[in-house]
């Protein structure tokens, strides 16, 4: 009698997405989804969408969901969980929603320390729209609004969203997974399992900014978006752990005063 | 309860509570910041939450999250505060989500100033969001009024699944004048349970999403008609106004809302003693707008005064209500400026003895 | 023994499996199913390891696995 | 009957608690009462002022244009409400901070030294209290009594405040009072 | 220059182009991605700057600053960007800054759809943003007229020193026709010099000064009057619309703007056939409306059909234009559903032969 | 014959401003004044005035000026430097403005390198609506919108901009300066100094945090305060220079891989 | 007098392309012209359509209800469009990719092997010109010459791709106008 | 010799130029100006050692110094 030791979560509604070929949104989403069967939180989820190719993750996940409008998810998460802090909530958003139009919301969520989830999908492009430069764009990476590849003296350097947050010092889960590969795959689960359990125990905020592909965009197949990634992604974004709840102050501190320690005024 | 003496702001903020609202998601702005300081100490005291969002923007997106939960919310603010919330009305509206926005005006356009003005009225009443929404629009002109429409909201909000705008000016929000909150008040509308809010999908009920997105045209064209349907619920439902005068036989009708209105009362009473004979209809819902009290009002009388702390907005709304069969005229004061019993007086006056010109279009 | 099951018609044929098949005994059909794609499939079970990178690497959920027997997984998932 | 007043000085006079006291005990009376303050430009500091209705048809507008009381507890002040005082009204100055003359000669005027009567009485912080016990006694407005009980409530934990406002009260009352009975 | 096959919202930003604009500050949303693409990488060429804001609120406030400083300068958005620009349009109004905004409108509420529609024409003509402005508002019905309004934009923005908005739906955004960019264009309005930009106060001369902010509300009051006197002189100079076959007789007159008058323009020809008599007036400017041509036009009509793409916004500009003189009749689609010419003869039909309900309010 | 060593720097008006007895808006006024007048840039120099209790700096400043609209200050100021480079262009902004309603616009124009120069005035507090939370108040002080003082737990711990900005990548001048003692304000006027010429060599964007005192709606008088500031303020906001336009790379790297430095990928 | 057609197929098969060729051929020789692309959900992937309008007056409506012409380059395209195509308009089949038979029997019908035409001519990606040949041989919505010097601008790099094309274009059109000549 | 001059007219009265004199020779009127404040006067300009920490000090550009013949800085400003 066979044992099924691999199958779609329960927390994927069982449908066919409109992403892509290749397009790792999905591996992203079944992750997500994994990690929310494993903790057992289907039931009491509720997800963020946001305005990006993603849009569409409320038919998605087989979770209660809000679609919020474009960047201001965390604060959608944020009336959410204050109005239901019984609630598991966790907002799932690309890099133009994140880092550019939402730059303020996802700031202050987390400096607020709100017991939220954001799953940050970094592909460096803009794609429900249609390729255009998104704050992460690599230098010199072509886009539909930098024809010429993105200029650093004029559209300045891709953000970092991850150092960026972590450098708050309201406590916080923040890492930085990447899925282009089943094993960095595997990486990613773990990380973001790290940070579902931190809200299910009440600890602190946690955002996981996981490195995707965006094949139609990049305007390279499937099979080679992974290489590219992995080529001009990985040195720039590079993967792993931020800051810990319990964790030293990321904050650099004044120059020649070396990096300020978690002995740092409390 | 006993009858208290609080200042506009604060009842707004106290009649939230009694309505059962326990989540407050606002940005200071003058002249309502009371609003949100009434809140940050009293929520806590009924285990409420207060959070102070890093902007208009945040806080209405916050408003979505809260009651798109399912739960009593508001957020307040003065229009460049309600500008930025524009684009979240509209996705509020889109979705369907209860909820109270209330809005102090100030004097603009731009940053303008800080004193009292009602220079937001097509905004709140047309719509300066995107897309074809309504939003049900109730303007105090007192404070017990005030408390009192402010627990309305709510459950009309409940009530058609739709966002409530009370809109007020600086001196609703800044004045003190006694207030009462009845006790075992009941709601003003059944209030339908909240069993489409996003609250976990519990024992394997189906999904439930809060959204405004229908990318098939059909779909999308559906939605709006079922909320033109709601709307047209309110218009036949909802429309409130309070007519001063209109039993008696009178040669003006003037029509003003909130503050003003109490303005053209004196001037009409003073106006009494002289002989000169003036009536007055004040719409309490903006949106539904009393067309028809105004309409059968006007009958009486041989023209028709509107009084605004703005250029003239609610102005058109008269004119489409009477559609040319009485005389219009308008007058208004901005920037802050008040207008006076004096000066309203003065304008009936005229406009009794013929010596004004009417509003015309092009 | 593990058993791969994919579904042609969840199948974009992104070719990811492919890639990430360390036995190397997964391809694409030749024909394509209702939506257009050509579509992946096992070409050989009976070298397939049970690694499951196919599974995770899918973007589609196209590909589950069953296991017939018992079987030892190289990292926990 | 109607009474209304604009009182108005420098920010620290405690002009607004005597306005908002006074607006209290009119409600209390039964009466209906609206308090109203200026705000001004979003920033601190400068003078201040609020008007005061007190009727017993429900106030029409809070806003009045010619009231028929002003008190000035300093000269800007004076200079800029002198003039709105409908003929007849009652102008009520303080005496202690300003020292011209008022130039309207159709209204009833009450000088009040009450800073000077507040400093007598040790309590230089009741010239408010000084100012507002005068207008009541010259107007009747509210019962004496009824403010009493209020300065009992308000500073109920502080026994010597209160007995303090309540003498301060009382001057500022007979002061007022004469005026009304025409005494010079 | 010779006839070129172009998309709108390229015609768009190349007309920008010829009209001397050399900075453009935006943020991608469909459909009207094509503007800012085509201006990043065709400003470059002529020595001009495109800068990919965060946000639409950074756009319209980074257009405050270029606009400030004297420069021609646009931005353009669809329906939810537009509505997060209100508080900055406000302030563009408030402070007198020349400068035009693109709205390629799509469905709503909310997110919506992407596909094209009317639905914010209350917001672009009422003023969606807070206090008393107005913007002026071009409607063009093809490529052509949007690469001719847009150029005309600019130098009606610089002579009223008020931003101008650019009214298309997603047709307007999304198709392609000829367009031609006649040379040596002169400016449609005589342009008076910048000397109120903040660039600088060389040479002694006193600060200039870009601002909206007026504590003082006589000030405040004044200033609102002066605005509205600069509207006023655009009411009596600026309003333009297009008539056809209004010399003829006809039973109904059909008002309607952008694609959709096209539409409609189809409709009427093929009634023609049948002997069904329609003409049409097409309001150009939005506001300032025609009340006038609209008033006059009806005169000899039986009745009016009212047709948009939305649940029914200028058709209230309409029923002030006739204020109850005609039957106002109104026919509109919604959710990126477009009218058809069928569908609309139908309407005329109807009405033509009294089968058809009026619009009424309240 | 006396020689005047110190007076009104040309750069500010003759005019007596609206502040409030101490505070210290107008010694930061008269810094920014006198480092114009010193490198010679008032009749090209455009300032932007925020919405705040600086809100009339307009009137202040011997320059033009632009009044902004509520923490987009940075986003005027790149359309101002964007249409005409050759203009020099400071913006001025309170805490609320800048850390609060602004924090998308100040981060992406720090990170777009807009080669201007922002006045960042930190007072704990808003000053101009009377006293509510900022982002940067200090834990446990009393404002009217958290009259029990602020809870960390509820409203997270302060921004700190100064660190926060630091860790972009794009190349820039950062640094906190403070001016409740003389001597401190000499400092930062030479940061203020620095900021501006750095504008005009047209080198990088400069961020100057200065830390300032708020008498009124802390309700301390204004000898108290500058104590005030420097026992609570202080500790949590160093002093010092977080970033220099050829210096290392600020942001910090994953955990257990030590800080990133400049070595970092380019 | 006015052409109006409907193009539809797969995302690869260049039916925007031929659209615009077909509106461009079509403002060369004068006329009025429009072309208004499908622009579906803001993602991809997925057919995609056109509706080019060539007319001797101004064009009214660029959307076309009951279009004059359909040219189906796959299935989905035929089963969405063949309904709204009006009496007696042209159905134009690509019969490589399309095996069932239209249900319409109230149009012309014309079915054009473009694929298989094309991978005969070794131009595999040639379908499109082969089937937008087969439409103005049928129809004569614009001439044959106008679109020849079109392909030779728009190619002019690659001359290869020129001749491949002309070829492609030349065979189709000799296939509608058999049929205009009511050749079997 | 350093001469300082204070305007009293724009003086608020905050108090830190009187806190900043290390020579502790500032002190406050007893008087108010027009705007009723007590402002700031110079007790013993004589013993005036010209740090300018009052000027520098002073939000309000209240403070003015002058110089009779030369005087040295103990830091540049
Ligand atoms: C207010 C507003 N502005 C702009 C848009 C248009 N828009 C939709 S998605 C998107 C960005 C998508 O990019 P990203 O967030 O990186 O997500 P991705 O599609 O790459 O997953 C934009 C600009 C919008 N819908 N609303
Ligand atoms: C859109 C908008 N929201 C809110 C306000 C109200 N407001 C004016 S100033 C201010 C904050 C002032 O604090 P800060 O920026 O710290 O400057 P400070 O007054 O302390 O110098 C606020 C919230 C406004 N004018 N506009
Ligand atoms: S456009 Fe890019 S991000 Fe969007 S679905 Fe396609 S591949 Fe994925
Ligand atoms: S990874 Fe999934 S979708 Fe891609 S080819 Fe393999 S089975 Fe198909
Ligand atoms: S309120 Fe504070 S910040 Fe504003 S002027 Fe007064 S002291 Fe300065
Ligand atoms: S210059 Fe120095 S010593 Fe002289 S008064 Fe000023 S602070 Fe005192």
């Amino acid at each position: 009698m066979a044992e099924t030791v691999f199958r779609r979560p329960e927390a994927l509604a069982d449908v066919t997405t409109h992403y892509c070929p290749g397009c790792t949104h999905g591996v992203i989403h079944r992750l997500v989804g994994e990690v929310i069967d494993e903790l057992g939180l289907r039931e009491r989820t509720v997800g963020i969408a946001p305005v990006g190719c993603s849009v569409l993750a409320y038919n998605y996940f087989a979770t209660d969901f809000h679609e919020a409008s474009h960047g201001r998810a965390p604060a959608v998460a944020t009336g959410v969980k204050r109005a239901r802090p019984d609630l598991i909530v966790f907002s799932y958003q690309g890099d133009g929603d994140l880092a550019s139009i939402g730059m303020a919301e996802i700031i202050h969520c987390a400096n607020r320390g709100e017991k939220v989830t954001v799953v940050f999908v970094n592909n460096a492009i803009y794609g429900m729209t249609g390729g255009q430069m998104a704050p992460t764009t690599m230098p010199g990476q072509v886009a539909t609004t930098c024809p010429l590849g993105r200029d650093v003296n004029l559209a300045g350097w891709p953000i970092r969203v991850a150092e960026l947050v972590s450098t708050l010092k309201t406590p916080a889960y923040v890492a930085r997974a990447s899925v282009h590969s089943p094993l960095h795959a595997v990486a990613a689960k773990e990380m973001l399992r790290t940070a579902f359990r931190y809200q299910k125990e009440n600890v602190c905020f946690s955002l996981v900014e996981i490195l995707s592909t965006c094949p139609t965009n990049w305007g390279i197949p499937p099979a080679e978006s992974t290489a590219w990634l992995e080529k001009n992604m990985l040195p720039y974004y590079p993967l792993g752990t931020f800051k810990t709840p319990g964790g030293e102050d990321r904050a650099p501190g004044p120059l020649g005063r070396g990096r300020r320690g978690s002995g740092h005024a409390e | 309860m006993a009858k208290k003496l609080m200042k506009g702001s604060e009842a707004i903020g106290e009649a939230a509570i009694q309505a059962g609202c326990r989540l407050f998601f606002g940005y200071p702005i003058t002249p309502q910041n009371e609003i949100p300081e009434y809140m940050s100490h009293r929520l806590p005291q009924v285990g409420g939450t207060f959070v102070q969002a890093e902007s208009e923007v945040a806080a209405s997106n916050m408003l979505y999250g809260a009651a798109g939960s399912g739960e009593r919310v508001f957020t307040s603010s003065s229009s460049p505060g309600i500008s930025l919330m524009q684009e979240a009305i509209s996705y509020l509206a889109g979705s369907e989500l209860p909820c109270v926005v209330v809005n102090i005006m100030r004097a603009g356009p731009g940053l303008g100033g800080i004193l009292p003005s009602q220079s937001d009225y097509f905004q709140a009443t047309k719509g300066g969001g995107h897309g074809d929404y309504r939003l049900l629009v109730l303007a105090p002109w007192s404070v017990q009024e005030a408390a009192d429409l402010v627990q309305d909201a709510f459950d009309l909000a409940d009530y058609y699944r739709n966002p409530v705008l009370v809109l007020g000016d600086g001196l609703i929000g800044q004045m003190m004048e006694p207030v009462e909150f009845r006790t075992g008040r009941v709601p003003c509308k059944p209030l339908p349970p909240k069993d489409w809010a996003a609250t976990g999908c519990k024992g394997g009920r189906a999904t439930n999403i809060i959204n405004s997105l229908f990318l098939d045209p059909q779909v999308l064209e559906h939605h709006n008609q079922k909320l033109q349907a709601k709307y047209a619920a309110m218009v036949r439902d909802e429309v409130r106004c309070v007519e001063y005068g209109t039993e008696a036989d009178y040669d003006v009708l003037v029509v003003a809302y909130g503050t003003v209105a109490r303005v053209c009362s004196t001037a009409i009473e003073d106006l009494g003693a002289e002989g000169v004979k003036a009536a007055m209809v004040r719409p309490v819902t903006l949106f539904p707008f009393p067309y028809e009290q105004v309409r059968r009002a006007a009958q009486k009388a041989k023209a028709v005064l509107v009084v605004e702390l703005s250029t003239g907005q609610m102005v058109e709304d008269v004119q489409l209500a009477l559609l040319g069969t009485r005389p219009v005229h308008f007058f208004g004061r901005q920037g802050g400026m008040l207008a006076t019993p004096e000066e309203v007086a003065e304008q009936i006056r005229a406009i009794a003895a013929g010596r004004s010109g009417e509003v015309a279009h092009g | 023994m593990p058993q791969i099951v994919i579904n042609p018609e969840r199948c974009k044929g992104c070719e990811l499996c492919v890639q990430a098949c360390p036995q190397k005994i997964l391809g694409m059909a030749r024909d394509i199913n209702s939506k257009g794609y050509f579509y992946a499939r096992m070409q050989e079970q009976k070298r397939c390891i049970g690694c499951r990178l196919c599974c995770i690497t899918c973007p589609d959920v196209a590909i589950e696995m069953h296991v017939h027997g018992t079987l030892y997984h190289y990292f926990a998932y | 009957m109607q009474n209304d007043v604009i009182m108005a000085g420098f920010g620290g006079q405690g002009i607004l608690l005597i306005g908002k006291m006074l607006a209290y005990a009119g409600m209390h009376q039964g009466k209906e009462v609206s308090w109203l303050p200026s705000y001004g430009p979003e920033m601190r500091g400068g003078t201040c002022n609020c008007t005061v209705v007190i009727s017993d048809r429900p106030v029409g507008s809070p806003v009045i244009q010619s009231p028929r009381a002003v008190l000035a507890m300093n000269l800007p002040s004076l200079e800029k409400f002198e003039p709105m005082l409908r003929p007849g009204g009652l102008l009520l100055v303080n005496s202690s901070l300003i020292n011209r003359e008022p130039s309207r000669n159709d209204v009833r005027v009450l000088k009040v030294p009450a800073n000077d009567v507040a400093n007598e009485l040790k309590n230089p912080k009741g010239a408010n209290m000084v100012a507002l016990g005068a207008y009541i006694g010259a107007t009747d407005a509210v019962a004496l009594e009824e403010l009493e009980s209020l300065i009992r409530d308000t500073f109920a934990s502080k026994p010597k405040v209160i007995e303090a406002n309540l003498v301060a009260l009382k001057r500022g009352y007979d002061l007022g009072a004469e005026m009304k009975e025409g005494k010079p």
